[in-house]
């Protein structure tokens, strides 16, 4: 339970910070003055724009954040390896050489398609 | 105008009059080195949008078309805020900006502009100055208020204008084929980064630039207000009353507009110190400054990310370089420069510099290289003089077909590589140069 | 605590994520659903893991394959979604009536 | 393993935090005025942070047109509050830490991950184009930076045979990490500048989105949004001192004070790379890291394991 | 503190039943982005619920994990969403009431089963469950873990191959299309909406979707679905509308 004493410490602390920060927010005071419609217009450059800008926003990076998911899986893996590897010694090394190498194949794949970038 | 904590003059605002000025500079018209000066200020910090500023400083000329915009800037900034307008002295310059801006302190060009600022923001946080009201009428872009299913004016899943505008619909991608929605945003006159006075309607396809159009708001006409500063080095023609033109002056001014140049691409790029450490350096190029000069360039040239990232971006060369000519054209190694023609300058040992890859690296050395050629030349001059015919002009001149050049060197780009071609470029806008556009519009139908 | 608890709320989230399944038109909208059903099975194997398993190791690997099958089937479901849009420019599921490309 | 009572915990991190910010924006200053070749502005650089401060309490605070103001207010106190976290972790001295766990590299990269999170909404949440770009940036750079993070993280567990921090730290006893796994902190220290958008790669807060996601912000919002990016500068630089610069171990000096001096000396060097170095591209950012910095980063893992056999 | 059994239990319940509540939330917020963050918040719970069940590694791995995959989810949400924002309020749903039959049903088969069935009583032992987990990885489960590698390299090549619109012989569509039937049309533009003569064998989808289009304003909105939006239903007359 000493543990979970820790884990509550760490979650007091960003409930506390979080909460200290809303709390200076509305002390500082209310949101927006007030302001006019011109004055809640948003900034580009001094024209307003045509429409809103929340849209389907065509995030180019699309193909990158597959890999990424895929990709991230690994550590979930990997963390436990380190701890225990050097019990193991160099089979340890052998297996996680193994893992590594497979899942490079796939960077190496994306990269020569040429999937990283932007589409 | 409610500010409810901290009020002009309680204690947190004395404590943040001493506060570095943060100052949001509208550039109209003839500009002048005010922006230079500002950023060569260490108690003045110069901002990127006018929602982090306190202080407005609207330098030069803004024609009608840019007064609206003007006051949508000024009401961005969120209260307190005050307005430093610096005017060339024209006829009745002042007198018609203490009309129309009444709230607004108004310097002419021979005036400390940066001492202006600090007293004026210094005033209104101690509360002997009010804030200013908006300039601009309390109107929503639409009627929402109550329309519609939900009052929020739309209706259906994407129609109607909800809370005041449209939502942006649907277009062909032109790279990779997936048709989601298009934004279009007329970006300017008073983004930081972009030239004075230009207007692009940016159509943004996720970040990338799906088409780009120029719009004019210089057209002059009723309702200007302010002149353009004397020492405006872009187009750098000198005095028209005093012809034939001394070389020293030109080019001492060909340095200037190119430091300034430089000093705000070095601020797109982030490096915000040592741009304004340029900038202190153009506040008055003097040919002892060389040394420095060559100092500043080496040190650029080995600043090795700043050399990666602006390499490639923004490609001009061939034939839409010459379509642009000047400093543009001689980035991409075309020998054009009208000093060339020049028997004064021959006789200086003028050669055009020029450099190859016409992208953006090349661009700022190529302007930095022209600087200190400039400085050279000026220190050598004496009092040469030339003749019209043969002023190269320090600014970037702009093609006729301006938004065509620019619509060539954008669409397809990411906003800020877009962004880096547009600064990187600076064209000098006049009035009229998307004036053209119905006609292309319907050439290219 | 208990594993009755851990069972319940594990089957609550099951049901709320296969409710999303069912009634969801919008493709990304029914994958919100399928993680919501794995995220149950999820606390039901943890819980499992603690109270029956008597804490054997297997358990823990079991869970880690269960978030490794939510990685793939996410990565995969976008990929389709992607795919899908770019060819038949459908979002939800009734603008898609046949299945081939 | 002692308990630290939370108020305690949370007092003391609140003091590190809030020491680490203004040192942080101090070498700011400082680091700034001497590129831009200004002296004799140390006096003003030391006070400087109060005023600016105050300014933006001052300040109204920015709205825009129907913004999602909720999403948009949790934002920086979230983001914030996991910087909070992330510093919470790391052992200030053998019996110092605020909260000492066994998975505390973990709880370090999960806070971080989070910490992607609160990014998007601030630059989301003004409906405004500027911003929006700026928030899309942003995922595409953590997505790129997650990776080469995580495994640096990873190759100090390797020698250590454990996620504990003060394990961690004990293992360096005879060679500080830094030089036993050579690519691990330059590769950690890129990835934490990218998590507090900092310096060369500020891509979601950039000159070129006119501020990014903070376009739309002023007054109390930009405050702790500028609060928060410092402080995970600052959580980056101590758990750099930590994890590579072997924490408290050092001669002479008591070991808070090398853990101390360890940390500004990171920190010092994360925050001046915003006046040295350019800004880069995003997408030779995201390119770069995947087919570069990853494949580093993984070699890294394996270096690390073969030195510790 | 946490440290003692009755705040363990309300800390269980509590962010159990948060991680119920924000799962739904999920299907009632409008706007896509709240939408991925509530889903996001009902895995964060299950995380505090996993570290609660002394899975301390999951728990702080599922954190990490989905923090990533939920930010990769919003971006998906708001590409392929209509109104990702919920400017206007929206709730674009089918087969309502089947779907929340189906939903209860699934929670009071698995509950009761939860409840009713007797597992094996073998509680843990407190132990280092990382140092358990990497041993098991590196020794029994070692073909688990290796196969899952493989499985990730097929999902990587998979998912670029299919969303990637050029690989580097070019564009992912040229020469991969089968000739059309239709001279005037190629299949990567062919019509969102496929002929009217192609419904014969999903007549009954057709009619769980008509349900809703008909069902506008009558019971289904009501069903804990008040203040949504039916009327939105028209999205491809808007849509097309809209297109290009």
């Amino acid at each position: 339970m000493v543990a979970l004493a820790a884990f509550g410490a760490a979650f007091t602390l960003l409930v506390a910070t979080a909460a200290l920060v809303l709390l200076g927010r509305w002390l500082a005071g209310p949101p927006g003055w007030a302001a006019t419609a011109p004055e809640r217009v948003p900034f580009a450059g001094g024209l307003p724009p045509d429409v809103h800008a929340w849209n389907r926003f065509h995030a180019r990076y699309y193909v990158m954040a597959l890999l990424f998911l895929t990709f991230d899986m690994e550590m979930v893996y990997m963390f436990p390896w380190a701890v225990v590897f050097r019990q193991e010694g160099a089979v340890a090394i052998g297996e996680i050489f193994v893992f590594i190498s497979i899942l490079a194949l796939g960077i190496l794949y994306a990269w020569r398609e040429r999937s990283l970038g932007w589409s | 105008m409610v500010v409810s904590r901290g009020r002009p003059g309680g204690p947190l605002a004395r404590l943040a009059a001493g506060a570095e000025v943060p100052v949001f500079v509208a550039r109209g018209l003839g500009a002048g080195d005010t922006e230079a000066r500002l950023l060569g200020t260490s108690a003045v910090r110069v901002v990127a949008s006018p929602r982090q500023a306190t202080v407005l400083v609207v330098a030069g000329h803004v024609p009608p078309g840019m007064a609206e915009p003007l006051a949508r800037v000024h009401d961005q900034i969120p209260p307190p805020r005050v307005t430093v307008w610096r005017t060339g002295a024209g006829a009745g310059a002042l007198d018609a900006i203490r009309a129309a801006w009444p709230q607004a302190t108004v310097v002419g060009p021979g005036d400390d502009v940066a001492a202006t600022v600090v007293h004026a923001y210094r005033e209104v946080l101690l509360g002997r100055r009010p804030t200013e009201q908006p300039r601009l009428a309390d109107v929503e872009p639409a009627e929402w208020r109550g329309v519609g299913p939900y009052g929020q004016g739309g209706s259906g899943m994407t129609g109607g204008v909800p809370y005041g505008r449209p939502m942006a619909g649907r277009a062909d991608d032109l790279r990779d084929g997936l048709s989601l929605d298009v934004v279009r945003v007329r970006m300017g006159p008073f983004l930081p980064a972009f030239p004075t006075g230009l207007v692009l309607a940016v159509t943004f396809a996720g970040d990338v630039v799906h088409a780009v159009e120029v719009d004019d708001l210089l057209t002059p006409g009723d309702g200007g207000l302010g002149a353009p500063l004397p020492d405006d080095a872009a187009d750098s023609r000198g005095d028209p009353a005093a012809r034939p033109v001394r070389i020293d002056g030109l080019e001492r001014a060909r340095c200037r507009h190119h430091l300034r140049w430089l000093a705000r691409l070095l601020r797109l790029y982030g490096l915000e110190a040592l741009g304004r450490r340029v900038a202190l350096m153009a506040a008055a190029p003097v040919p002892e400054d060389i040394a420095h000069l060559r100092n500043l360039h080496r040190r650029l040239e080995r600043a090795w990310v700043l050399g990666r990232v602006t390499a490639g971006v923004g490609v001009v060369t061939g034939d839409a370089a010459a379509q642009w000519g000047g400093v543009t054209a001689r980035a991409a190694g075309l020998a054009v420069d009208a000093r060339s023609g020049s028997p004064a300058y021959q006789a200086l040992g003028f050669a055009p510099v020029t450099h190859e890859a016409g992208d953006g690296r090349d661009r700022w050395r190529q302007r930095l290289a022209e600087a200190t050629q400039a400085l050279e030349l000026a220190g050598r001059a004496g009092d040469a003089t030339v003749d019209d015919d043969h002023i190269e002009p320090a600014g970037q001149p702009a093609p006729a077909d301006l938004a065509g050049a620019l619509g060539t060197a954008l669409t397809g780009q990411e906003w800020g590589d877009a962004l880096a071609t547009v600064a990187s470029i600076d064209p000098v806008v006049h009035p009229g140069a998307g004036a053209d556009r119905p006609a292309r519009a319907e050439a290219a139908a | 605590m208990s594993l009755q608890g851990a069972l319940v709320i594990s089957a609550a989230l099951f049901g709320v994520g296969l409710y999303g399944v069912l009634s969801q038109q919008s493709f990304v909208m029914i994958m919100m659903g399928l993680e919501l059903m794995v995220n149950g099975s999820l606390v039901a194997t943890a819980g499992l893991w603690l109270w029956a398993a008597g804490g054997s190791p297997k358990g823990q690997v079991l869970a880690i394959v269960i978030m490794t099958a939510m990685a793939i089937e996410a990565a995969m479901g976008f990929a389709l979604v992607t795919t899908i849009f770019r060819s038949r420019k459908a979002d939800i599921t009734e603008k898609l009536r046949r299945l081939k490309l | 393993m002692s308990v630290t009572p939370a108020w305690a915990a949370v007092a003391g991190v609140a003091g590190a935090v809030g020491a680490g910010v203004y040192i942080a924006a101090v070498a700011d200053r400082a680091v700034g005025a001497t590129v831009a070749g200004e002296r004799g502005r140390a006096g003003r650089a030391l006070g400087g942070p109060f005023r600016a401060a105050a300014l933006w309490l001052v300040q109204g605070r920015a709205t825009t047109e129907r913004p999602d103001a909720r999403a948009w207010a949790l934002a920086p106190a979230l983001y914030l509050g996991l910087a909070a976290v992330a510093v919470s972790v790391v052992p200030l001295t053998r019996n110092v830490t605020a909260v000492d766990v066994d998975a505390g590299l973990v709880l370090f990269g999960a806070a971080q991950a989070l910490a992607v999170i609160p990014v998007f909404p601030n630059g989301w949440s003004s409906n405004s184009m500027l911003p929006l770009i700026g928030a899309f940036r942003f995922i595409a750079e953590a997505l790129s930076y997650e990776m080469p993070n995580l495994l640096a993280l990873l190759s100090v567990s390797v020698p250590a045979s454990s996620l504990a921090l003060g394990d961690i730290v004990t293992s360096q006893h005879h060679l500080w990490n830094v030089v036993r796994i050579p690519l691990g902190l330059p590769l950690f220290l890129f990835a934490g500048a990218g998590l507090a958008f900092w310096g060369p790669v500020d891509l979601p807060d950039g000159a070129d989105l006119g501020g990014g996601t903070q376009a739309e912000t002023s007054g109390a919002h930009l405050l702790a949004w500028t609060t928060g990016r410092l402080a995970m500068l600052f959580a980056i630089s101590a758990m750099g001192a930590a994890a590579f610069l072997g924490g408290w171990l050092g001669p002479v000096l008591p070991g808070a004070a090398w853990m101390i001096v360890k940390t500004v000396a990171l920190l010092v060097v994360l925050v001046s790379s915003r006046h040295l170095v350019a800004r880069v591209r995003p997408e030779r950012y995201v390119v770069i890291s995947w087919a570069v910095l990853i494949p580093l980063a993984l070699v890294n893992v394996i270096v690390a394991a073969a030195v510790s056999l | 503190m946490t440290s003692s059994p009755l705040l363990v239990d309300i800390a269980f319940w509590f962010f159990g039943v948060m991680s119920v509540v924000t799962g739904w939330l999920v299907f009632r917020t409008d706007s896509m982005v709240r939408a991925s963050f509530f889903l996001l918040a009902s895995f964060l719970n299950v995380g505090v619920l996993l570290l609660l069940m002394r899975s301390e590694y999951l728990s702080l791995i599922l954190i990490l994990m989905m923090a990533g995959e939920m930010a990769i989810m919003a971006i998906f949400m708001l590409m392929f969403m209509m109104n990702p924002a919920g400017l206007n309020p929206m709730n674009m749903v089918h087969q309502h009431r089947a779907a929340v039959a189906g939903g209860i049903a699934a929670f009071v088969a698995l509950a009761g089963i939860g409840l009713v069935a007797r597992f094996p009583d073998r509680p843990a032992r407190p132990q280092p469950v990382t140092e358990a987990l990497g041993k098991e990885l590196l020794g029994d489960s070692m073909l688990v873990f290796e196969s899952a590698g493989t499985a990730l390299l097929a999902t990587m090549v998979a998912a670029i191959a299919l969303a990637s619109s050029r690989g580097r012989y070019g564009s992912a569509y040229e020469g991969s299309d089968a000739p059309p039937l239709d001279p005037d049309t190629r299949t990567a533009d062919a019509p969102a909406e496929p002929e009217p003569d192609e419904h014969e064998g999903h007549a009954g989808m057709e009619g769980m979707a008509g349900m809703d289009h008909g069902g506008d304003g009558g019971g289904d909105g009501g069903e804990g679905m008040a203040g949504m939006d039916h009327s939105g239903m028209d999205h491809r007359g808007m849509d097309h509308g809209r297109g290009s």
